[in-house]
């Protein structure tokens, strides 16, 4: 069975839904979170790579490498912030960020 | 031929599954270590399209970097465990449910895609032949100059991510100790020295 | 000279109601009495001119409402009838206003009151001088502010205030029918103006209209529209509750305004709308029919009441019945006729029972009176004489009116005439007993008064006296001396085309050839009444009394007026409170209120608090929002969305 | 590939480079000097290059010039939106000043985090293509993410910041699949390509999606509903000049986005689009109004009503003619302005102890200090879009468009949402004019907040008598951005929608 | 006229009075009475202004007078100023109305002087404003506008329910409007302009009409008010200060009964016609039904405010019956609600100023200590009662007639509420004035002083002047009235002829 696009669509199509899966099923840790992102991030590069690869164009590699840097600007920042957070309120608890609501 | 499709169903499964891990698994170190497998075998998968600058990247940038990074945040920040297990299973039902729509909905797409005639002419910077250039070449032609905006501001953006994560997380200490050069340079015996008399029978 | 006689009396007013405390009470009462007495005069030579020598006249005052096509000016228009009206209406008010200065000499407010009977006299006069149905309406609705006014002259008793209310009112339930006739009019003819109006019905007596969504002939619409104004006014059955109640005014009022001439203006109005009514024959049954109920009705509720003054008002509502009666046969020169004789007998027995009144310290009652006629000789003369006129003794002024009305009502012969006619004569009977009963209960037998009262009863001052005795030679003369005039052989001159009768209607030929025995029974009828009242309350103190216990039923259903009043307050009155309280508290504030702005409202507020509770401020919950909406839209195109 | 190497045009992106480079020497200079004395410095450099910037956009020719092999494109509509960016910008830094020294948190960072964040927003603005796009998105969404956080010693900074980044990223990851589908559906990354290939083959399914997501990721950053749920604790958490900040030029930037996207790649699918725009701006409209309603929180208030605002600015883009594009540009030229004043009201909020954001601390406040409180009150009316205030023309020229357009239904629910939306601006006037005074506020407004707020009160109330301007600018603007537009939209089923044609 | 900008002088003049005002800085005391007497000048002398353009006023013509234009929005969308015979009495009675507003907030009003007399300054303008823009835009800009002060002069000096009143008022006429803005809209894509009198001369499809009709309906019936949207009109007028009841009930609602008569008939005769019964059935019902509240209302400004809606329900009556009687008896009654109304909130206004209760039972027997109060208060009800000799009487006359015409059910009907309207006004003034002064509060009340005596004598003598003789008002109104019936039985004829007689509620109008 050759191997096509399909297959590596659905990969990141899976890929991509466990990222989402994670950051709204998961209720133990800000961290997981930040993962989840950069599984969604990975998706979204198999996708590019294999459209890439399919129409023979390397604009598609160009923007996963892009999308790859900023992952890491991204990963920088959240982990920051979480630091931050968890200086304050000396927990990463999902379920204890809701000190605005309403 | 063969080699590369069980290459592909095994970089995928394993991807996959450690995908799953990485949300599922109850130790956060765990779930980073699983993410690192994840990459591994996504690095895998772009091999096999033949982007291997780009799997090299991943290795370095993100096993390498991002998630040791996200390991040491883990590790500093010493979460007790046993604590944050309830509730996971909670939204489950109408989550997966509405998860599931959206897979099947994007697998639906994925399986629409046609390589329209003239979409091929429009390529803005086609892959030259494996042969005559590596893929590393390639991107590298482009790169700095097709492609020179989205690298400057690709700089800039991790500029922000400098800034951002030193304003968040530097801290100056008040009471640390510092050197300061130029103070020990103006340092004289007048400011240094305090002569103080003292009278006999008296004490300080 | 006309303008004078109208405005006199409005500006008497203005100067007594404006300035009336800066100038004084003297200065006031010289000021309206004067007017009115000038205006008075100068009414004998407007009806010599116009009456006598044939001298209509139209005279243009001022635009009023210009319209479209619609116009209606103010205009005083001088006609024999008009004439007629003028006569009454200046002389009964002059005479009531001196007649005012003896009377009201102890109230506080006196500018006011003369200024409101002045007001009152403008009006009435406005009333009859117009030339057009709005001009017509301003007075209509001018005389029913006066009469508010004055009927709660004593703005603290609550009974006057809730008469003058209840007058109000019912006067504009007759008003309702006069403005849709009016309007009925302006639509049918287009225009108000009553020249064009008469001379445009006879084209339209066979024609129909939609009214109310069902097809009505036009000029019995019309009739019936104006005379339920008409009705109103003159207090005939069912709106006619309000005019015992007025008697809550001072009575100077009760002898200007609800005997001789504001009630009458009901009358006036049907005789000044011959032209119409004329050409509907079902309209005329009802005016018969209405008028002869009310006399009938009226008449029986006089018998058993005890006030002095709604004794009289009875009498004249049933009086007005008469009047009725006579229009509705087409005998309109005779509704004028006993119109002209009426006012001046009520307005002496009114007089003449505030007289006693006055004399009494304000009592009213006739149960607490008796044998006054030692203590006020002179008014008990008077008295007399208008019960006399009133009640039809030979050759007093009623004599020739009211048996007029009663052989014009057997004259014209036809079933709901006949039942006028019966109505009449028996009305005739209970009349002369309720009147006689009056004299006899207040001036004969025994005085049950108190020994107090008695002490301080005294004669009127000659200010109250000379108005009676003006007014006294009035009943008795007047008959005698216009009936040729009105209804006799001088007629047709006199009314100079004033009132119009169709080529067929000879009634006023005809009444004069009934049998004799119709012309006899009245005479009959009031001698058996005088004499029944003589034996009630003379020879035998005991059998009224007797006689009540023993037919307590109709005793009380007399005494409670048919209990008219207590069907109204359960019907309408009642209900609007209860209706109003409810379209209040439950139409606004419940469906209205609550279906609208505060439903809305509150359901703002929950959708508020539903949304409010959304963002519970959790990450995963945000994040499920966001992959809801993507798996909304994603869905919607993927089977929902066309493209 | 040797033409490749050519020196790209640099002068359409001068304002940018002026930015970025300045931006950079501020950094420098702060470091250098270090924190403290600086801050004040490099904030009023800052204002200074903005200035520059602006002056350097303003003074491009005329005409739409491309750069950077396509990505980056320069027209009439990119001066007005960058014009109103940089303005926004500048405000916040201005209003930021006072605030955070009182704070403690007056670090020379946050100016240069603006400015870089600015620069995304130009990118932005000026992006032709997806990775453009996407690149100043994330350069724009990091610095946000961090200055949300910036008072980072307050749970409420650092939990909003949290929520911002977590969210953002999904966000961004969404739209970054969007964006892959898109690449992968049309081959191409550039707009004006893409353009042309949906004229050609129409849209298929996977390029559906792919806008579906890609505008996913745009309404989170305009924060439309169902992409909203962020906005309101973000802009309670943050420090209030920050809040000021996000509400303004973030969203001109990502409106201005939305509309390149639209009008520009997706021209011919207007259709598709904008079913899914007036989905979210019928909800972000009602959502924004209902939810107001019940809060405390004048900045969370303030959330709510950027919500609505969006929703109402999305009616002018839904119409999907140049009417719209005028409409939505009017729209956020005003409203940036009336956000900015009251943002400066919204400061002047503090007691001695500090400031306070409860609604109920502004009662009586036409007592204490009626000035303020009229020009508040004043613009709460013009928010609501009560005429003769400015406000009532933002609204004005969307719901034209709209009613142009055939959108009757999507009009009537704005405008009756308008009128919910009114009952929550007229609480806080009624808070401030009815209600018995509360303790006056502390201190004197600073002299630079005072000058935001006189200029913004004016120009709120006197836009009535000379409005031309205003709309002679956003006409352009509409017209640069749909020329591209124009020719395609023959063939379209875009018929001009005039009622007329009702016998059907 | 003289090429001076009449109008738009006498409208922005209260607003330039306003900035006066606001420059105003002295102690408080100083500052309240200057801005009183500012006020009430300012007031003055537009009153004074606005007579030029009565007296200038050329009354043989239809066409808009004293036209003013100038650029504004662009896109035919411009600064469009004049007045025909329809709306120039208007323009007078709001200048004529408001300096006994000021006068009447003299003592009543202490709080906040300043603020009061700019919000009613620049209310005046805004209300001027309505009656005089030729523009549909600039119109709505000045209806819409006029939300603003009134809102803060019943929030800031109102009554005890003042909150719950002033955003009843404000939420529920803005929701009316926005609808009519849409169609504003709908108008301008459709004729490609606002401008009034192009818009008048355009011939909108029958189909469109319907909705545009719709949508001015919903705003103006709110606004003046029609029964079942007249909730907020007792609340409002309850809880405000004594001027702010006057101007609502003398100004504000009459802007309703305006837009009527210069939008929705004349524009969308077709429609008009297609929906004369539904006014018809709800101003019938107005009278009716609120006539019966009235009766048994326990606070003197709550039966006024209903009395007014009875009121108004005539006035809707007579304009969608379209004959000339009626639309001018419309304007008429108007007018004369204008005044009356106005006397009867500032009677109101003297007593509580001096009481501090609008409760019926409070009062009683006041004509003992306050005989000319008495006075004043028995003309207005009997204007309000429409007795003839009135002003009331002319209109309310004058719309049965008209109504008549078109339905004798409705006229029935509405005559009803003429038996009604006499019941409740003098049973109030029963409660209120007549009867023995027994409350030991009111013993000492004092009657009129001379300042409420200047407030109340004009609307006194306007009220009997003009009942007397009301051809002044009639013959500026009479062309433009005949001119606007002439033209709307022409288009609703020429429907019948082209469409046939059953008119289809055109949905086509509607989305695409």
């Amino acid at each position: 069975m050759e191997i096509g696009l399909a297959h590596y669509l659905t990969v990141a199509a899976i890929l991509f839904t466990l990222g989402i899966f994670g950051i709204f099923l998961n209720r133990k840790n800000v961290i997981i979170i930040l993962m989840s992102i950069e599984l969604m991030l990975l998706a979204v590069n198999i996708n590019l790579v294999a459209f890439s690869a399919h129409l023979d164009d390397l604009t598609g590699q160009i923007f996963a490498m892009l999308v790859l840097t900023v992952a890491a600007a991204e990963a920088a920042i959240g982990l920051a912030i979480l630091v931050v957070y968890f200086r304050n309120r000396g927990s990463i608890a999902v379920d204890d960020i809701n000190l605005m609501k309403g | 031929m063969i080699v590369a499709t069980i290459a592909f169903y095994i970089f995928a499964g394993v991807a996959i599954a450690a995908g799953f891990m990485v949300i599922a698994a109850r130790n956060p170190v765990h779930s980073v270590l699983f993410l690192i497998l994840a990459f591994f075998n996504a690095a895998g998968l772009f091999v096999l399209m033949g982007a291997e600058f780009l799997a090299m990247i991943l290795i370095i940038v993100y096993v390498g970097a991002v998630a040791v990074l996200f390991l040491f945040v883990v590790m500093m920040l010493d979460i007790d465990f046993a604590e944050l297990r309830e509730g996971f299973l909670q939204y489950m039902p109408i989550g997966a449910l509405i998860g599931l729509i959206v897979l099947l909905e994007l697998l639906l797409v994925a399986g629409t895609w046609t390589l329209a005639p003239e979409v091929a002419s429009l390529a803005a910077s086609p892959i030259p032949p494996m042969a005559e250039v590596t893929n590393a070449e390639a991107i590298g032609q482009v790169m700095y100059t097709q492609y020179v905006y989205f690298f400057q501001a690709a700089g800039m953006v991790l500029l922000v991510a400098m800034i951002g994560a030193i304003v968040l997380t530097l801290r100056k200490k008040p009471d640390a100790q510092r050197q300061s050069i130029p103070d020990q340079v103006a340092r004289t015996a007048e400011t240094a020295i305090e002569i103080k008399k003292v009278e006999p029978g008296q004490g300080l | 000279m006309y303008e004078a006689i109208v405005f006199l009396p409005l500006v008497g007013c203005l100067i007594a109601g404006l300035f009336g405390r800066q100038i004084g009470v003297t200065a006031s009462q010289w000021v309206t009495c004067g007017g009115l007495v000038i205006s008075a005069l100068l009414s004998w030579v407007a009806f010599y001119n116009v009456a006598l020598q044939g001298h209509a006249e139209t005279i243009q005052v001022l635009t009023w409402i210009d319209s479209g096509s619609l116009e209606a000016d103010w205009r005083l228009r001088i006609d024999t009838l008009t004439a007629v009206m003028l006569i009454i209406v200046t002389n009964v008010s002059a005479l009531v206003h001196i007649y005012s200065v003896g009377y009201m000499s102890h109230d506080p407010h006196q500018q006011r009151f003369f200024a409101y009977l002045s007001l009152f006299t403008f009006a009435m006069l406005m009333l009859v001088t117009a030339d057009n149905l709005v001009q017509l309406f301003f007075g209509w609705e001018g005389v029913g502010l006066a009469s508010y006014l004055l009927i709660g002259f004593w703005y603290k008793k609550p009974a006057a205030n809730a008469a003058a209310i209840k007058a109000f009112v019912v006067n504009r339930v007759g008003d309702f029918g006069l403005i849709l006739g009016i309007s009925a009019i302006y639509l049918t003819v287009g225009s108000v103006e009553y020249d064009t109006i008469f001379a445009a019905i006879p084209g339209l007596a066979d024609d129909s209209f939609m009214f109310l969504g069902v097809e009505f002939p036009i000029v019995t619409t019309i009739s019936l529209l104006l005379f339920m104004g008409a009705m109103g006014k003159s207090a005939q059955f069912l709106l006619h509750t309000w005019l015992p109640d007025a008697m809550e005014g001072p009575t100077p009022v009760s002898a200007l305004i609800h005997a001789a001439t504001m009630v009458t203006a009901g009358v006036f109005l049907v005789s000044r709308m011959s032209p119409i009514f004329e050409y509907s024959q079902d309209a005329l049954n009802v005016v018969v029919f209405v008028g002869a109920t009310t006399a009938f009705f009226a008449a029986t509720v006089g018998l058993v009441q005890n006030d002095i003054k709604r004794v009289i008002a009875y009498s004249t509502s049933s009086q007005l019945g008469y009047m009725f009666v006579a229009a509705g046969v087409g005998a309109y020169e005779v509704a004028m006729f006993h119109l002209f004789t009426n006012a001046i007998f009520k307005a002496l027995l009114f007089l003449g029972s505030g007289s006693v009144i006055h004399a009494m310290s304000d009592e009213q009652d006739m149960r607490k009176m008796g044998g006054l006629y030692k203590f006020v000789p002179v008014t008990w003369v008077m008295m007399v004489i208008g019960t006399l006129a009133l009640t039809g003794f030979p050759f007093t002024a009623g004599y020739f009116s009211k048996d007029a009305v009663i052989e014009a009502a057997f004259a014209a012969q036809n079933p709901v005439h006949m039942y006028a006619f019966w109505a009449t004569v028996t009305a005739a009977l209970f009349t002369s007993f309720y009147s006689w009963r009056l004299i006899f209960m207040t001036f004969h037998g025994k005085t049950r008064a108190s020994n107090e009262v008695l002490s301080h009863a005294h004669e009127s001052p000659p200010s109250m006296m000379i108005p009676l005795f003006l007014l006294a030679v009035g009943a008795l003369g007047a008959g005698a001396m216009f009936s040729s005039l009105f209804i006799g052989t001088a007629a047709e001159g006199f009314w100079a085309g004033a009132i119009f009768t169709l080529e067929g209607n000879n009634i006023l030929e005809d009444l004069h050839h009934v049998p004799a025995w119709v012309k006899y029974s009245p005479l009959v009828m009031t001698t058996l009444g005088f004499l029944t009242a003589w034996y009630f309350y003379i020879r035998s103190p005991e059998t009224p009394k007797t006689l009540a216990r023993e037919q307590e039923l109709l005793y009380k259903f007399l005494l409670n007026k048919w209990y008219v009043d207590e069907i109204y307050d359960f019907l309408f009155v009642k209900p609007a409170f209860w209706i109003g309280r409810l379209f209040w508290k439950q139409g606004d504030g419940q469906t209205i209120d609550g279906l609208g702005p505060d439903g809305i409202a509150a359901r703002v507020l929950d959708v508020t608090r539903g949304i409010g509770r959304l963002q519970t401020g959790y990450v995963y919950h945000y994040a499920f929002a966001m992959l809801l909406g993507i798996a909304a839209l994603t869905t919607y195109f993927m089977f929902g969305g066309s493209h | 590939m040797e033409t490749a190497l050519a020196m790209p045009d640099l002068s359409p992106a001068l304002a940018e480079i002026i930015l970025a480079v300045g931006a950079m020497a501020l950094l420098l200079i702060g470091v250098f000097r270090g924190d403290g004395s600086s801050s004040r410095a490099v904030s009023s450099g800052s204002i200074v290059l903005l200035i520059v910037a602006a002056f350097a956009v303003i003074s491009q020719p005329d005409g739409r010039v491309l750069t950077f092999g396509g990505a980056f494109v320069m027209d009439g509509f990119a001066v007005v939106m960058k014009s109103l960016v940089l303005a926004g910008s500048a405000i916040a830094i201005v209003m930021a000043q006072g605030f955070m020294a009182r704070e403690n948190i007056d670090r020379f960072e946050f100016p240069v985090l603006i400015l870089l964040a600015t620069l995304g927003m130009m990118m932005m603005v000026s992006a032709n293509g997806l990775i453009a796009l996407y690149m100043g998105l994330e350069l724009q969404s990091l610095a946000l993410y961090v200055v949300a956080s910036f008072h980072r010693d307050n749970t409420r900074s650092t939990e909003a910041g949290l929520k911002y980044f977590v969210l953002g990223a999904l966000a961004s990851g969404m739209l970054l699949y969007g964006a892959s589908l898109i690449y992968g559906f049309s081959g191409t990354t550039n707009f004006d390509v893409l353009a042309g290939v949906i004229a050609l083959n129409g849209m298929s399914t996977g390029l559906v999606f792919g806008l579906v997501f890609l505008l996913a990721g745009l309404a989170f950053k305009i924060s439309a509903v169902p992409f909203h749920m962020w906005t309101p604790d973000v802009y309670e958490g943050a420090p209030t000049p920050v809040t000021a900040f996000f509400a303004a030029a973030p969203k001109i930037a990502a409106m201005a986005l939305l509309l390149r996207v639209m009008y520009g790649g997706f021209a011919d699918a207007v259709f598709q689009w904008q079913q899914v725009v007036v989905f979210i701006s019928i909800a972000s409209m009602a959502l924004g109004a209902f939810a107001a309603i019940g809060q405390t929180n004048i900045k969370r208030l303030m959330a709510y009503s950027s919500i609505g605002h969006m929703g109402f600015a999305l009616v002018g883009l839904a119409a999907g003619t140049p009417e719209g594009v005028k409409g939505v540009v009017i729209y956020l030229t005003i409203y940036l302005i009336m956000n900015a004043g009251v943002f400066c009201c919204i400061l002047a909020m503090r007691h001695k102890e500090g400031p306070v954001e409860e609604i109920s601390d502004l009662a009586g406040l036409s007592q204490n200090q009626p000035m303020l409180a009229a020009v508040f009150a004043m613009l709460m009316f013009s928010l609501a879009g009560i005429p003769p205030l400015a406000g009532f023309f933002a609204k004005f020229y969307v719901f034209l468009a709209a009613i142009n357009a055939g959108l009757y239904a999507l009009a009537i629910i704005g405008v009756l949402a308008s009128v919910v939306g009114a009952f929550y601006y007229l609480r806080v006037v009624k808070i401030i004019y009815f209600d018995n005074p509360a303790p006056a506020f502390a201190g004197p407004m600073e002299s630079e907040i005072r000058a935001v707020l006189a200029v913004s009160a004016l120009f709120t109330l006197l836009f009535i008598l000379y409005p031309m301007p205003v709309l002679k600018m956003a006409e352009g603007a509409a017209n640069s951005l749909v020329p591209t537009v124009e020719a395609a939209e023959a063939g379209s089923e875009e018929a001009p929608a005039v009622p007329a044609e009702s016998a059907h | 006229m003289f090429g001076i900008p009449v109008l738009s002088i006498i409208t922005f003049l209260p607003l330039v009075g306003a900035l006066v005002i606001l420059m105003i800085r002295a102690d408080e005391e100083v500052e309240a009475r200057n801005a009183r007497w500012t006020a009430f000048w300012v007031t003055a002398i537009t009153f004074i202004g606005s007579l030029s353009i009565w007296f200038g006023f050329d009354k043989s013509t239809a066409e808009f007078q004293f036209v003013e234009q100038g650029e504004w929005l662009g896109g035919a969308i411009n600064y469009h100023m004049g007045v025909d015979g329809i709306s120039m009495l208007f323009v007078i009675l709001t200048t004529f109305l408001m300096p006994f507003c000021i006068l009447a907030s003299w003592e009543a009003i202490q709080t906040r002087v300043k603020e009061y007399m700019i919000a009613f300054l620049i209310l005046e303008t805004l209300m001027i404003g309505v009656f005089s823009s030729l523009d549909l835009v600039l119109f709505y800009l000045f209806f819409e506008a006029g939300l603003i002060p009134m809102f803060l002069i019943i929030g800031v000096w109102g009554g005890a329910r003042r909150v719950y009143a002033s955003f009843k008022f404000f939420l529920y006429t803005l929701a009316g409007s926005v609808l009519m803005l849409l169609a504003i809209m709908a108008m301008y894509w459709q004729v490609g302009t606002t401008d009034i009198p192009t818009l008048l001369a355009y011939d909108f499809p029958a189909g469109m009409q319907t909705w545009l009709w719709l949508a001015f309906f919903a705003s103006f019936a709110v606004k003046i008010p029609m029964w079942p949207m007249h909730t907020w009109l007792p609340d409002a007028h309850v809880e405000a200060p004594t001027a702010g009841s006057v101007i609502l009930a003398g100004i504000l609602l009459k802007m309703g009964g305006y837009g009527f008569l210069r939008f929705s008939l004349p524009m969308f005769p077709v429609a008009s016609d297609f929906f004369a019964p539904l006014v018809f059935g709800l101003s019938v019902v107005a009278i009716i039904y609120t006539s019966l509240v009235a009766l048994v209302q326990e606070d003197v400004k709550k039966l006024i405010a209903y009395s007014s809606v009875a009121h108004m329900g005539f006035v809707t009556m007579g304009i969608f019956a379209a004959t000339i009687q009626g639309v001018q008896g419309g304007i008429f009654q108007m007018l004369s609600h204008g005044w009356i109304s106005a006397g009867l909130f500032l009677s109101v206004g003297v007593v509580y100023d001096r009481m501090h209760t609008r409760e019926i039972a409070a009062y009683g027997g006041l004509v003992s200590r306050m005989p000319i109060y008495a006075f004043a208060l028995m003309v207005f009800t009997m204007a309000n009662v429409g007795l003839p000799g009135t002003s009331g009487f002319v209109g309310e006359f004058l719309t049965i007639v008209g109504v008549f015409q078109v339905s004798s059910w409705i006229a029935f009907l509405a005559t009803i509420g003429v038996i009604l309207s006499a019941c409740y006004a003098l049973y109030l003034y029963r409660r209120v004035v007549f009867g023995e002064l027994e409350k030991d509060t009111l013993k000492n009340i004092k009657d009129v002083s001379p300042r409420e005596l200047a407030t109340l004598a004009p609307l006194i003598a306007a009220i009997i002047f003009f009942g007397v003789y009301p051809l002044p008002i009639l013959d500026v109104t009479a062309v433009s009235v005949d001119n606007l019936v002439a033209n709307y039985t022409a288009a609703v004829e020429a429907h019948e002829v082209a469409g046939g007689g059953t008119f289809d509620f055109a949905w086509a109008g509607f989305g695409r």
